[in-house]
């Protein structure tokens, strides 16, 4: 019997592939990350630029940008994170269902970029201050091809494998 | 079931009570993170109280130890989508404090790079405030447009959206002719696609009705809040600080400053619209009169310490005039930078010009403002 | 025949109760149980980042009712065309009539809209006297 | 609709949404238009350097004196640019300057005044100038100028219940 079996698996083996429900449903999620719509500053201009026709969101799947936290998967905090503004950012947070991401654009986002400076009063030095990070983009504005970039690595992490060509500088 | 004594059973007409609607931090329409306290009777506003500083970037106490030239790359974070008029504010005052004689050919192409950076950001307030009023498609239009002007200034300044390209004394590389070029065929580009936007938005019935007669501002009102460009222009007071204080290479160009007199959203947008084909004619008269020559004044002082005293310089950025009043003390770094930003005067005149307003007149009169959030921040 | 048809209806009626039911009891077994929180505001309703100022239960004004039902008339307006879709066209013989009966029905029942459009509820106009 | 300003008699008024095209009238350097008003004006207005300073006329005034300046300026037809907080702390002198510019003539206009530094206090204007709420919250937040008759002085750029004052000279985060 096992023999038959072995040669049943190989011949359908091109058609029948067995893995656990949760890779199927990362790869659905990897596919269509829905963004909330959370711009601060400048990096909210290129993140919507991103979203615009030429650098097209779209492609990824990840261009449905819902401005409630409750239909949103993952949180591009793209600007800086004001003393003021970070109980709002965590509420935010909170309100986002399980499974979420955080994608930190801009140099503000990673560590308060330009606005560190001896005696600065207002700005939180990072996201990741107030909640754990999946993707950090660096860049002052990062360029919409780095968002993008944050995307698929964000898409990698979910599915651990990459679909897209890694981009070769020359 | 506990009867209130003036509940409706006993009252003729009962009054709905008012409530307070937060169009919070986090909200589409704010464009960033502008909060407006609504008091609401119903669909109606009866007070908006804008609460500002979610995204307060301490600018100005970042001036306090940072010497003029580390300075420059913030005058772009300031109001990042006219960042080259904002640049050239800053070093305008410093160059106007120790008398410093910018070359020709710089002041020409500061002229050419701050037009083209403000048909980008009257492209983005296009889009972005059709899509507040419901439309999804001329975002996409407006951004296609955009990308060819980002093209053209990040060949020359390196950077699509924060340029710091002025430099204290002239500018950080000279025009190549790819950009000359391109922008010639930009302008050409442009003008049809301007009457394309006139014939798929403007003249929409369903954009008219939202716009006509809402948020009426009149131009007293504009005058007692300081409210400038757009905002002003639209409720008949012809006042543009390129022609009110002439600065850099202006008076060398002939260009007309739209005015209506109307002073609701429909003026301010068409304000827009008419300014970005004025923009294109400057563009057109300085790429045809561009002189050659340096690019940066000869004998720039490495450290640079201005001489005791007060100086402003102002320009007409996108959304208004936007000043710059700098106080030194002869060191190498200001005593004292105040920014006077266009947007907090223009948001200053929300809270009374829209009382009585329905909630969605309200946000098509926010968005006809055309607001920056981290502009009234700083 | 009649064990025949109660077969077909009781399919019918087990092929809703899975469609209705068949997603809630998916998402229980799929989806996380809780969120991870660090303001504990995951049940704030408000999704604007600050927290609701005064209390939600209010008097409204009447025009938001009023809005509610034109929108549950024509709700039930719908109901009753949907059979009307499934056979519409089948009867030859009866030539362009049932045409005429849907522009009739449909006809009475937008009614409601010159009602509504009458009592003012388009204009929001507000019946408050703080106005 | 288009009550003329004060000064200059504004644009006669256009049909609706055509783009009229009248140019602002240009304001030459020296002498500057509409300094007529300088012959009723009880302010003491000395003429500065344009192309050095950037405004046209400067006044120094005592603290008690700001809303008469800014009651005269507004019915002249200005409109309020902005209010500048100066912390002098050599000095010991906590300094304000109201800036003011004509949007028919392009006119700018400076209206500073200063008061001890220990807590430094001014009338409001934004009886006069609703526009000057803002900007005194703002120079509130910054030095702690307390704006007497101020409607409500509460933090404008930093949070409710921010009691520092940052741009001091003095302050230590």
């Amino acid at each position: 019997m096992e023999a038959q079996d072995e040669q049943l698996l190989k011949d359908c083996a091109p058609f029948v592939r067995f893995s656990k429900l949760d890779e199927l449903l990362n790869l659905g999620r990897a596919n269509s990350l829905w963004p909330l719509t959370f711009g601060l500053a400048c990096c909210a201009i290129e993140m919507m630029a991103a979203g615009a026709s030429r650098f097209d969101l779209a492609r990824f799947g990840a261009e449905v940008f819902r401005p409630s936290p409750r239909q949103a998967d993952v949180m591009i905090v793209a600007g800086t994170i004001n003393k003021k503004m970070a109980s709002a950012v965590k509420t935010l947070y909170d309100q986002m269902p399980e499974p979420k991401w955080v994608i930190a654009m801009g140099n503000c986002a990673i560590s308060g970029g330009p606005f560190v400076f001896p005696g600065q009063y207002a700005v939180v030095e990072g996201v990741d201050k107030l909640f754990p990070v999946d993707v950090f983009i660096p860049g002052c504005p990062p360029r919409p091809e780095a968002l993008i970039e944050g995307i698929l690595k964000l898409e990698e992490k979910l599915t651990g494998k990459r679909r897209w060509p890694v981009v070769k500088p020359e | 079931m506990i009867i209130k004594e003036d509940s409706v059973l006993t009252q003729r007409e009962a009054p709905s009570e008012t409530f307070i609607l937060n169009l919070g931090p986090q909200h589409p329409a704010t464009h960033g993170v502008l909060r407006v306290k609504m008091t609401m009777d119903g669909e109606f506003v009866t007070r908006a109280e804008p609460v500002c500083g979610y995204i307060h970037r301490m600018q100005e106490k970042m001036a306090e130890n940072r010497t003029y030239a580390q300075y420059l790359p913030n005058t772009s974070r300031i109001d990042y989508l006219s960042a080259m008029t904002y640049t050239h504010a800053f070093v305008g005052v410093v160059e106007r404090a120790a008398k410093l004689q910018v070359p020709r050919r710089a002041e020409y192409i500061r002229v050419i790079t701050s037009e083209l950076n403000r048909i980008s950001s009257h492209l983005v307030w296009w889009g972005a405030f059709l899509l507040d009023l419901g439309g999804f498609t001329p975002l996409l239009y407006a951004f296609d447009d955009r990308e060819k002007i980002l093209d053209l200034l990040e060949g020359v300044t390196g950077a699509r959206l924060t340029y710091a390209y002025y430099r204290i004394g002239g500018l950080y590389n000279d025009v190549d002719d790819a950009f000359l070029n391109g922008t010639r065929a930009f302008v050409a580009h442009m003008r049809p696609r301007l009457k394309m936007y006139r014939e798929l938005v403007t003249e929409n019935i369903i954009l008219r009705k939202r716009l006509v007669r809402i948020g009426m501002v009149t131009d007293q009102m504009c005058r007692r809040y300081g409210a400038s460009g757009p905002v002003i222009r639209g409720s008949g007071v012809p006042y543009d600080v390129r022609k009110a204080e002439p600065y850099s290479a202006y008076p060398d160009f002939d260009f007309d400053i739209p005015c209506f007199t109307e002073g609701d959203s429909m003026a301010r947008y068409l304000v827009r619209l008419e300014e970005i084909a004025q923009s294109l004619r400057i563009i057109e008269q300085a790429l045809d009169r561009l002189p050659s020559g340096p690019v940066m004044a000869e004998k720039v002082p490495r450290v640079l310490k201005l001489p005791v005293g007060d100086y402003c310089y102002a320009v007409e950025a996108a959304r208004g005039r936007f000043m710059v009043r700098l106080v030194s003390d002869n060191k190498e770094i200001p005593y004292r930078l105040k920014l006077r930003t266009p947007c907090l005067s223009n948001l200053s005149l929300f809270e009374e010009a829209s009382q009585g307003m329905l909630l969605p007149d309200a946000l098509a009169f926010m968005g006809s403002l055309d607001l920056v959030i981290p502009d009234i921040d700083r | 025949m009649l064990s025949g048809d109660l077969v077909y209806v009781s399919a019918f009626c087990l092929a809703g109760l899975v469609f209705a039911l068949g997603p809630i009891v998916l998402v229980h077994l799929i989806s996380a149980r809780k969120t991870r929180n660090y303001a504990n505001k995951t049940q704030q309703y408000v999704e604007c980042g600050m927290d609701p100022i005064g209390d939600a239960w209010i008097r409204y004004s009447a025009v938001y009712y009023l809005y509610a039902l034109v929108f549950v008339a024509f709700a039930v307006d719908v109901l009753y065309l949907i059979p009307v879709a499934v056979v519409y066209n089948r009867i030859k013989e009866l030539g362009n009539r049932d045409f005429f009966e849907l522009l009739i029905f449909v006809g009475i029942l937008s009614l409601v809209i010159v009602y509504a459009w009458k009592k003012g509820v388009f204009e929001w106009k507000r019946k408050t006297n703080n106005s | 609709m288009n009550t003329s300003l004060p000064g200059q008699t504004s644009t006669n008024p256009q049909p609706v949404n055509s783009a009229p095209n009248t140019a602002a009238p240009v304001a030459p350097v020296l002498p500057p238009v509409g300094l007529e008003f300088l012959t009723r004006s009880t302010l003491p207005f000395q003429t500065v350097d344009y192309a050095l300073k950037g405004y046209h006329l400067d006044a120094n005034v005592g603290s008690d004196k700001v809303v008469a300046a800014a009651v005269e300026l507004n019915r002249e037809g200005f409109a309020l640019d902005t209010i500048t907080g100066v912390d002098w702390l050599a000095q010991n002198q906590m300094e304000v300057v109201y800036d003011y510019f004509h949007p028919l003539t392009g006119l700018r206009v400076v209206i500073r005044s200063k008061v001890a530094r220990e807590n430094p206090e001014f009338p409001t204007i934004s009886t006069v100038y609703p526009g000057a709420a803002w900007h005194e919250r703002e120079a509130h937040d910054f030095f702690g100028i307390r704006f007497s008759g101020h409607p409500n002085l509460i933090p404008f750029l930093l949070p409710e219940d921010a009691t520092y004052h940052p741009l001091r000279k003095d302050f230590a985060p």
